[in-house]
């Protein structure tokens, strides 16, 4: 018997924690880990509306969501790369050439 | 049972643009791997012909319009304008890319298909009617454009961009989708219309609507780069490579924009008492800090970026006037403006020699010495970017500012005016340096502009004047696909 | 083809067939002069018209320009009394600017002549425009031709220079834009004509307030490009940098944009506010006068006095048009043209001296009389039309603004009287500096003013003499169409006075703008 | 006590712990095993849901495909620990303040706003199954998942582009 | 006929020799010069002839000039009693000294600008003359002062010549305004500036007791007179005024122009007689200004500086005369002192020729051996202008002075007293340049036949000008005042001789006496000798402050730093100091701009979850 708003609770604080990584996180990797974690919450919430509504459309956009965080991770993980490749660091407050 | 789910040939007419892109796209891609150095030039000219082929596809979707795919998109003015637009925007990138691509011997397959890609996820923005094409195609085209922005791989600015407009923008999308996750607990639905319709009947909690709303904003603040989403936006366009800039500048705007108005006039109309007021303070934040950072800029696309974020204010000043009025102004000014920064942003890319050293605004000096005909055009840009009459820019003002006072938005107006007339003084530092100033070493040793650049910004020009002379046209069509947003 | 579109569109023409004209050669000017002459002759035939329909307005074009749902312009132009001789004065200056250019501009003159016939296009359109919308695109359009103009050419500082005037006169006229959509969204349109009857009807109902918002932003615009103390900072500065075609043009006939728009649009459209506002804006326009020619009386450099000294004289335009008195409209008017006149003879002088000296500066100069008698001769006849010697073309004009001041606030001419004073004083000050005295060896050699540089002069000349002595070959047209104007004004000012008092319902207020 | 409430504590403290120990941890790879961690423990709260795909392609997708991708990058990349800067000050000091406002916010929203929803028994729906998202996938959402094919498309181009050695 | 031919003529002769005059011969020119004011003279008195006797206003209505709402304002030329005197005087002594400039401008340079300026100066002061109404009457009073400025700075290589001619103009801008204003102020009160019309309306109107419209209409006026005609305290212009070409002095500045301003009152008489006030003020003021120039006479040792003095002086009696109310006495003088005085000047100008150059009198003496026409001329002159009875001067002068010994003792004793003055100090002159021994060092000669013939004529009018009936003539317009006091006269007359007769012992008799009385006065002399300061006191009080404030105050202070540093670059440097606090919003840290998002967020949310009303 647990009230479907603990569910959303959990997502909201799995989401501001994925925030917090990519604020106090200083690797790029992990900032980009932080906001697959944000994914994740959003995606709870996703099924448990679709508990909530008995309709499966949460659910297809969990899945949408999936690929879409493949589709990113892919390319993301190659920006970093390239990165990597010119800097030679993954430090984050390093990439700020360009500012004011 | 699959019967009345089975797509219709008007279906597949309506989707029609989207579907030629994705062919070129892909032949072009094929047609990279076997042709060689020499001949890439085709693959440019078979993008801009795909483009072509999907702008009269846009035309003939307008004459069957409607919903299609089980209301996944639906084809209307609104949408077809946007449609056309991004694929204007598309077009004349694409032409200008030519002579950037040859100079830093970048493999030029690739770019055209990304491009064209892109230009999908705007098409489909455009024209989805339902909040999960929303996602998927503000993702298909800001994916492509990640990779378009640091397409140099070797190049640290493009990196820089690349990364920043990546992290953040990924960082944006989570708060949209988690917007897009409450609109669907909330409503049941994430149809536009349907959205609208529950709210309107109000049974549901307005502050979750105002929630799910607000984290929408977000997403799509982030976007269209407007205050306080806007910090990405300087960097990322001062990084990425200018022909670059001036796509992600006009094109996914304008489709991101699209969307903006289609959700928050269609869908959130019944809690615009709640939005009015924050848009109304964005809009004005949007304008002050764009412009007035601006001032103080040397590198002209730096420069343009800041400008970019002061355009976004004003577009979002017709959204706060939420009314028909506003969005035809709203549709107007992001046409004018995606030819006037086209151009500009043209222009720099032909002053910028490889690796794009000479972006100062001192590198533009002397200019109308050397290539008189280069210079006048760009000040037709620039004269549009500050609102002079005749041009594109002044009517695009003019009517964004007459749909806010039709809404007794008498202050907004006011301070948006004064500020397009601060926002001129830096402007006005370019004019300068082409036409004021003796030659400075860049311009000294340009190199002959190439027929592909003179096309592009003679057309950039010729719509601008086109929109500032002759708007009746592009104004009928917009006040009247206007009213597709209730 | 109405007569209208011709004096109109013939510079745009010539613009454009400028553009295909070789560079390095004399068929830039030809063509410019070509153009600007024939169109000075078509402009002629303005007059008889004009004069016959007295108030009403001649040679009227009015085609739809843009048509949207919502949104419709007319391109609506006119010529009328008060115009009228603002159109000839462009039409006529504009020929002897080319033809001073030709001598005066060496450096890339093709772009100088293009912009010159740009910014008569501009400048016609300014004085003819019957439709609000009109009048700001024109507006917007006279001024860049010149912004290049001073700043492509200028002697010094090109860049600051340029971007000061522009910008400043751009914070003006946004101000005024605002003002224009403001009356569309009351009115329903931006024709000047329609509004007039509309709001003279009564079908529209502006309340005070509303007025007096519409006045500002009217007002903010045409104050800066008059301009009214203490707007003035961007004329000294621009007058003494700019070449000396462009100050010409500058002098004689742009700053006349602004008075010409107080005179046609602030007073009428808003009447209220007008009157409100009169108790301080004739205050400022006296300073004016008096600052203006204080200031002028210590200036070193003869462009930077001659500025200072025009801000002077239109002090005098702008307190006529604030007196609301028959005597002060037609001054007013009269004064522009005059001035015009005058001020732009002693700047196409000022400009010969400098072609000659290669500098402005009071100092550089001294016995210019001796080696050029001519040109000192032609300097002391513009200099005594501009302080306003009787009989010649700026008395009438001050007499009749200082006449309608005396006749409607006594004291007003008093202290505006005093300028008259303090112009003699600098004018004849810097002459005697300038021209008298044994010539230096600096200037000894310096040439008199060839047959050529007269020929640009001696009709100013003339025109001074006609303008001051025979007043009635100028004067019927103007005095009709202002006699209607300040009809209208009044009308308009107490028919909504009187319905002010209780708020009519149907105006939307401006308080509920966010 | 029922048997789901005990899972969903569980596994609710267990995804939150490790999404801290995301957050905390200062080396990369500890991150990743934390998020595969809070993704493990997310997929049993799907299944508890009634969402039987979603909870594989869960583990299979995310936990299989993309957190091996990460870890592989970082291996390859050899990503060290972190270095502090004192750069971005503003996130340093305004961050947390405004985390917690955030949370505060949200949880404010669902306990306090949000209309009492229906308790999570385990079982009493299992509209997820396969099956069903099959068919509603090919028949409502077919645009949706054709076009986001495109998106894949896009994923490998971009890492092609991006990642390739230049040939030449 | 047409009364604007009279001026016309002039102008056509201005015309000529100003366009073509360089290449025109020297006879070319004088035919011209001298030939269109014979004419204009000639028919001046063929006109009125004509229309003889003027008993109405003969009225000649021209164009209309400015026509603006009410008010209209026509080039109408009138001509009755009073202007067919000064018609006359105007004409006739301004051909005379034309005639007379040919020889004495004959080896200047610049000849034909001499002559067509004089022509222009003719045409304005007719047009002044003739003009019926005030605006018109202004054109010639703006018109005269120009040409004044011209001929003044005809020098104009030098500094003085030019400094003078622009404070000549400027000063009577002073007055101009005055004059300016009153005519505004005439337009409000009667709504039109035709003589006529203007005295129907006044007629009608009681005598103001204290200080009203008309009052001040006449007062304002008075201040142009005081301008134009160099009275207290605007007079400071005439004497530097004396830069100018001998010939010029004796027309403009003693015979016509400056009598400009009592011209003007006696015209509009109608007005000034319904205001007592200005009348009695006018009367005082040119009273005072008589003894003040007078005594400056004395002790002035240019010959021309003497002679401009008394100018200012004689105009002093003039407008005690016509402050008194006797306008025809004030004309009478007018007349009679443009014979005496353009005589003075052309006599001095004669002796300035034959001494090429020389005006200061230690360098003269002895001069009636060489130059007997001019000695004998000159003495009539001072005769005259002593009031020395008999002689014209002692007619008019007597008119007024036994009007004021009727109206107002002191006035008259001071006039009285003045006139002793005035005898003392041109008999001083006089003396000084032809008695004693020659103490120049030049080879004075008489001055050419074309020179001394206007002197003939000029010295017979000066003898017997006082038995011209002037006041019977301008007894219609201005009805005489039967007081005609044996005792005044004798006054008067018994003055002038005292003075002539301490002149003659000092300067001939005993010269040594002279230097003891100037080491007697002392201080009292050099405050005389240096004109009591005056100009001293204006450049320190008037002009220096105006040009510091100008240029300190208001340009340096106001213009560039409050408005132009301060408020248009200071607004624009605070923008910009704002937008560079705002780029650094943008530090380049992905981190910081993702902190940003979030508090952007946040702010959205709450707006739009809590605080958000209905609209």
């Amino acid at each position: 018997m647990v009230p479907l708003s603990w569910y959303l609770l959990l997502s909201a604080i799995l989401f501001v924690l994925g925030v917090a990584g990519f604020v106090y996180r200083k690797s790029v990797i992990t900032v980009f880990m932080s906001i697959e974690l944000m994914l994740n919450a959003v995606n709870l919430s996703f099924v448990a509306f679709s508990y909530e509504l008995r309709r499966i459309d949460g659910h297809i956009y969990s899945f949408f969501v999936m690929v879409v965080a493949a589709a990113e991770a892919a390319v993301g993980l190659a920006i970093i790369l390239t990165i990597f490749k010119n800097r030679g660091t993954l430090q984050i407050d390093e990439v700020d050439s360009m500012k004011l | 049972m699959l019967g009345n789910f089975q797509p219709h040939a008007g279906d597949y007419v309506r989707f029609l643009p989207e579907i030629l892109l994705t062919a070129f796209g892909i032949v072009i891609m094929m047609l990279e791997a076997v042709s060689s150095e020499k001949n890439k030039l085709r693959l440019g000219v078979l993008s801009l012909i795909g483009i072509i082929a999907a702008f009269f596809a846009n035309f003939w979707s307008y004459s069957e319009s409607g919903p299609a795919f089980q209301n996944m998109i639906v084809v209307d003015g609104y949408g077809v304008f946007f449609r056309g637009l991004v694929l204007i925007v598309g077009f004349l990138c694409v032409l200008t890319s030519f002579s950037y691509l040859e100079r830093e011997h970048a493999q030029s397959g690739e770019y055209y298909a990304l491009i064209l890609f892109s230009l999908v996820g705007q098409c489909v923005l455009a024209t989805s009617s339902d909040l999960i094409m929303v996602f998927i195609g503000l993702e298909i085209s800001s994916i492509a454009t990640y990779v378009l922005a640091g397409f140099l791989r070797d190049d640290r600015r493009n990196n820089e961009s690349a990364l920043k407009y990546f992290l953040l923008g990924s960082f944006a999308t989570a708060f949209l989708l988690y917007g897009i996750a409450w609109t669907y607990g909330l409503i049941g639905s994430t149809n536009l219309e349907e959205i609208r319709r529950v709210l309107d009947q109000g049974q549901r909690p307005t502050v979750l609507a105002g929630l799910a709303a607000g984290l929408m904003f977000v997403g799509f603040g982030f976007k269209v780069s407007i205050a306080p989403f806007q910090m990405w936006a300087p960097d990322v366009y001062q990084g990425a490579a200018a022909p670059v800039s001036a796509f992600m500048s006009t094109g996914p705007k304008a489709a991101a924009f699209a969307v903006f108005f289609r959700v928050f006039m269609t869908s959130f109309h019944a809690i615009n008492g709640r939005w009015l007021w924050l848009v109304w303070g964005c809009a004005l934040a949007s304008m002050i800090i764009g412009n007035f950072a601006a001032l103080v800029q040397s590198n002209v696309k730096r420069l343009l970026g800041y400008s970019s974020i002061a355009h976004a204010g004003y577009v979002l000043v017709a959204l706060t006037a939420a009314s028909q009025i506003g969005v035809a102004a709203a549709m107007f000014y992001l046409a004018a403006y995606a030819v006037m920064n086209i151009g500009a942003f043209a222009v720099v890319s032909h002053i910028a020699a490889r690796n794009e050293r000479h972006v100062k605004i001192d590198d533009l000096a002397g200019l109308g010495r050397r290539e008189p005909a280069t210079a006048a055009l760009l000040a037709i840009f620039v004269f549009s970017l500050i609102g002079v009459p005749l041009t594109g820019g002044f009517f695009a003002k003019f009517y964004i500012f007459q749909a806010a006072l039709n809404s007794h938005l008498v202050w907004l107006t006011v301070l948006g005016l004064v500020n397009s007339a601060i926002a001129a003084y830096y402007y006005l530092k370019i004019v300068v340096a082409i036409y004021m100033r003796e030659p400075s070493p860049a311009t000294e040793q340009l190199p002959a502009p190439s027929a592909s650049f003179r096309v592009a910004i003679w057309a950039s020009a010729l719509g601008v004047l086109f929109l500032g002379i002759f708007p009746s046209a592009v104004l009928s069509f917009a006040s009247a696909s206007a009213s597709a947003l209730r | 083809m109405s007569l209208l579109w011709i004096v109109l569109l013939l510079p745009l023409a010539g613009f454009f067939f400028l553009l295909f004209a070789p560079r390095d050669s004399k068929s830039p000017f030809f063509i410019t002069l070509l153009a600007t002459i024939v169109t000075f002759l078509f402009s002629l035939e303005l007059i008889a018209p004009a004069i016959g329909n007295g108030a009403q307005f001649s040679s009227v074009i009015d085609p739809v320009w843009i048509h949207s749902p919502g949104l419709t312009i007319h391109f609506h132009l006119g010529v009328d009394g008060i115009n009228l001789w603002l159109v000839l004065l462009t039409t006529l200056l504009l020929p002897i600017a080319v033809w001073a250019s030709e001598l005066m501009i060496k450096d890339r003159p093709k772009n100088f002549f293009a912009l010159l016939l740009l910014f008569e296009f501009g400048l016609i359109g300014v004085f003819t425009a019957l439709d609000l919308f009109v009048f700001y695109v024109f507006w917007e359009v006279a001024l860049i031709p010149m912004y290049l103009m001073v700043g492509g050419w200028a002697r010094a500082r090109r860049g600051p220079v340029a971007v000061k005037f522009f910008v400043y006169t751009m914070l003006g006229s946004v101000f005024m834009l605002a003002a224009i959509i403001y009356l569309y969204t009351q009115t329903g349109s931006f024709d000047f004509v329609d509004i007039m009857n509309a709001v003279g009807s009564g079908h529209v109902l502006l309340s005070p307030t509303q007025q007096l918002l519409l006045f500002l932003g009217f007002f903010a615009a045409f104050a800066v490009k008059v301009p009214i103390f203490p707007l003035h900072t961007w004329l000294p500065d621009t007058y003494t940098n700019a070449p000396a075609p462009a100050t010409f043009l500058l002098a004689a006939v742009m700053s006349k944009m602004g008075a010409y728009g107080l005179l046609r649009y602030s007073i009428t459209i808003a009447p209220t506010g007008a009157h409100r506002c009169a108790s301080w804006i004739i205050p400022l326009a006296i300073i004016g006068i008096i600052y203006g020619a204080l200031l002028a009386l210590i200036q070193p450099n003869i462009k930077r006095l001659i500025g200072y000294s025009s801000i002077s004289h239109l002090g005098f335009v702008v307190l006529g048009i604030f007196t609301f008195s028959q005597q002060g409209a037609d001054g007013a008017v009269y004064q522009m043209i005059a001035h015009g006149i005058s001020t732009g003879a002693l700047f196409l002088l000022a400009g010969y001296l400098e072609v000659r000296r290669g500098s402005m500066e009071i100092a550089d100069f001294g016995g210019m009389a001796t080696p050029a008698p001519g040109l000192a001769t032609a300097f002391m006849i513009a200099l005594f039309a501009s302080i306003g010697l009787p009989s010649l073309c700026n008395f009438i004009g001050e007499y009749l603004v200082l006449q309608g001041a005396a006749l409607t606030h006594f004291s007003w001419a008093v202290w505006a009287a005093i300028g008259v004073i303090l112009s003699a004083a600098y004018m004849l000050w810097m002459y005697q500096r300038t021209f008298f005295g044994r010539a230096r060896e600096s200037v000894a050699s310096l040439p008199d003013l060839s047959g050529r540089d007269w020929a640009s002069v001696v009709p100013l000349i003339l025109l001074m003499v006609w303008l001051g002595s025979y007043t009635q070959s100028f004067m019927p047209p103007i005095s009709s169409a202002t006699a209607h104007l300040l009809e209208q004004t009044s009308m308009n000012n107490e028919y909504r006075v009187k319905l002010a008092a209780p708020k009519p319902v149907q105006v939307a207020e401006v308080t509920n703008a966010r | 006590m029922h048997v789901d409430t005990v899972l969903f504590v569980i596994c609710a403290i267990v995804s939150i712990l490790c999404a801290l120990n995301l957050v905390v941890q200062k080396h990369p790879i500890n991150s990743a095993l934390s998020l595969i961690g809070v993704m493990a423990s997310l997929a049993v709260l799907y299944l508890l849901l009634g969402a039987e795909f979603i909870a594989m392609a869960q583990m299979i997708v995310y936990g299989g495909a993309v957190m091996v991708l990460f870890v592989f990058v970082i291996m390859l990349l050899n990503a060290g620990g972190e270095k502090a800067s004192h750069k971005s000050w503003f996130a340093q000091i305004a961050g947390l303040p405004l985390l917690l406002a955030l949370i505060g916010l949200l949880a404010f929203l669902i306990r306090g706003v949000l209309p009492p929803l229906r308790d999570v028994n385990f079982g009493s729906w299992v509209g997820g199954t396969a099956e069903a998202i099959g068919r509603v996938l090919f028949t409502e959402y077919l645009l949706p998942f054709e076009i986001i094919s495109v998106l894949i498309l896009i994923a490998i181009l971009g890492a092609v582009v991006l990642a390739r050695k230049e040939i030449d | 006929m047409n009364l604007w031919l009279i001026p016309f003529f002039p102008l056509i002769g201005f015309l000529l020799n100003g366009l073509f005059g360089k290449r025109l011969s020297k006879s070319l020119i004088n035919m011209f010069a001298i030939g269109s004011v014979a004419i204009s003279l000639i028919y001046i008195a063929v006109l009125l002839a004509n229309i003889w006797p003027i008993n109405t206003p003969y009225v000649d209505h021209g164009f209309t000039w400015i026509q603006s709402g009410f008010l209209t304002v026509g080039f109408d030329l009138v001509v009755d009693r009073l202007s067919a005197v000064m018609l006359l005087i105007v004409a006739g002594v301004g051909l005379l000294i034309h005639i007379y400039a040919i020889g004495y401008m004959e080896h200047e340079s610049g000849y034909y600008r001499f002559f067509s300026y004089l022509n222009l100066f003719m045409f304005f002061m007719l047009i002044l003359v003739l003009s019926a109404n005030l605006l018109l009457m202004f054109v010639g009073w703006e018109g005269v002062g120009l040409c004044s400025y011209l001929l003044v700075s005809f020098y104009f290589l030098e500094d003085y010549a030019t400094g003078a001619g622009n404070k000549a103009f400027i000063v009577n801008r002073i007055g101009d305004f005055g004059f300016s204003l009153g005519i505004f102020l005439t337009v409000v009160a009667f709504k039109t500036l035709d003589f006529g019309k203007i005295a129907s309306a006044v007629s009608t109107m009681p005598v103001e007791a204290g200080i009203s419209t008309v009052t001040a209409i006449t007062l304002l006026l008075f201040v142009g007179a005081v301008g134009k005609s160099a009275q207290l305290p605007l007079y400071v212009w005439l004497p530097d005024a004396m830069a100018a070409p001998t010939p010029v002095s004796a027309l403009i500045h003693a015979a016509t122009m400056v009598t400009a301003g009592v011209y003007m009152i006696a015209r509009m008489s109608f007005l000034y007689d319904h205001a007592p006030f200005a009348m009695h003020l006018v009367a005082i003021l040119g009273v005072l200004t008589a003894i003040f120039a007078a005594t400056i006479g004395m002790a002035q040792m240019d010959i021309k500086k003497v002679f401009a003095y008394s100018t200012v002086s004689q105009l002093g009696y003039m407008f005690l005369g016509v402050g008194l109310g006797a306008y025809s006495a004030g004309i009478f003088h007018l007349m009679t002192h443009a014979f005496f005085k353009a005589l003075l000047f052309l006599g001095a100008g004669s002796v300035i020729h034959g001494l090429s150059g020389e005006q200061d009198l230690r360098h003269m003496g002895g001069l009636r051996k060489v130059m007997p026409i001019t000695c004998i001329t000159l003495a009539v002159a001072s005769l005259a202008i002593s009031g020395v009875p008999g002689f014209s001067g002692f007619f008019s002068k007597d008119a007024i002075l036994s009007a004021a010994y009727a109206k107002s003792q002191w006035m008259f004793w001071l006039g009285a007293f003045t006139a002793g003055i005035t005898a003392f100090y041109v008999f001083r002159a006089f003396f000084l340049a032809f008695f004693g021994e020659y103490r120049g060092h030049h080879h004075p000669h008489e001055s050419p036949f074309i020179m001394t013939v206007p002197l003939i004529v000029l010295a017979l009018l000066s003898a017997g000008g006082g038995f011209i009936p002037v006041l019977g003539w301008l007894s219609p317009q201005y009805p005489l005042m039967e007081h005609e006091s044996s005792v005044a006269m004798g006054i008067s007359a018994a003055f002038g001789i005292i003075g002539i007769l301490i002149a003659a012992f000092i300067y001939v008799v005993r010269p040594a006496l002279a230097d003891r009385f100037r080491t007697a006065a002392g201080p009292l002399y050099t405050l005389v000798a240096n004109k009591y300061y005056v100009d001293e006191f204006y450049f320190a009080f008037v002009v220096r402050p105006l040009e510091g404030i100008s240029r300190f105050v208001l340009w340096r202070g106001m213009d560039e730093t409050l408005i132009d540093t301060g408020m248009v670059t200071g607004l624009a440097r605070t923008i910009r100091g704002w937008g560079s606090l705002l780029r650094q919003l943008q530090s380049g840290s992905i981190r910081n701009y993702a902190t940003w998002v979030l508090a952007g967020s946040l702010l959205v949310i709450f707006v739009l979850g809590l605080v958000g009303g209905g609209r």
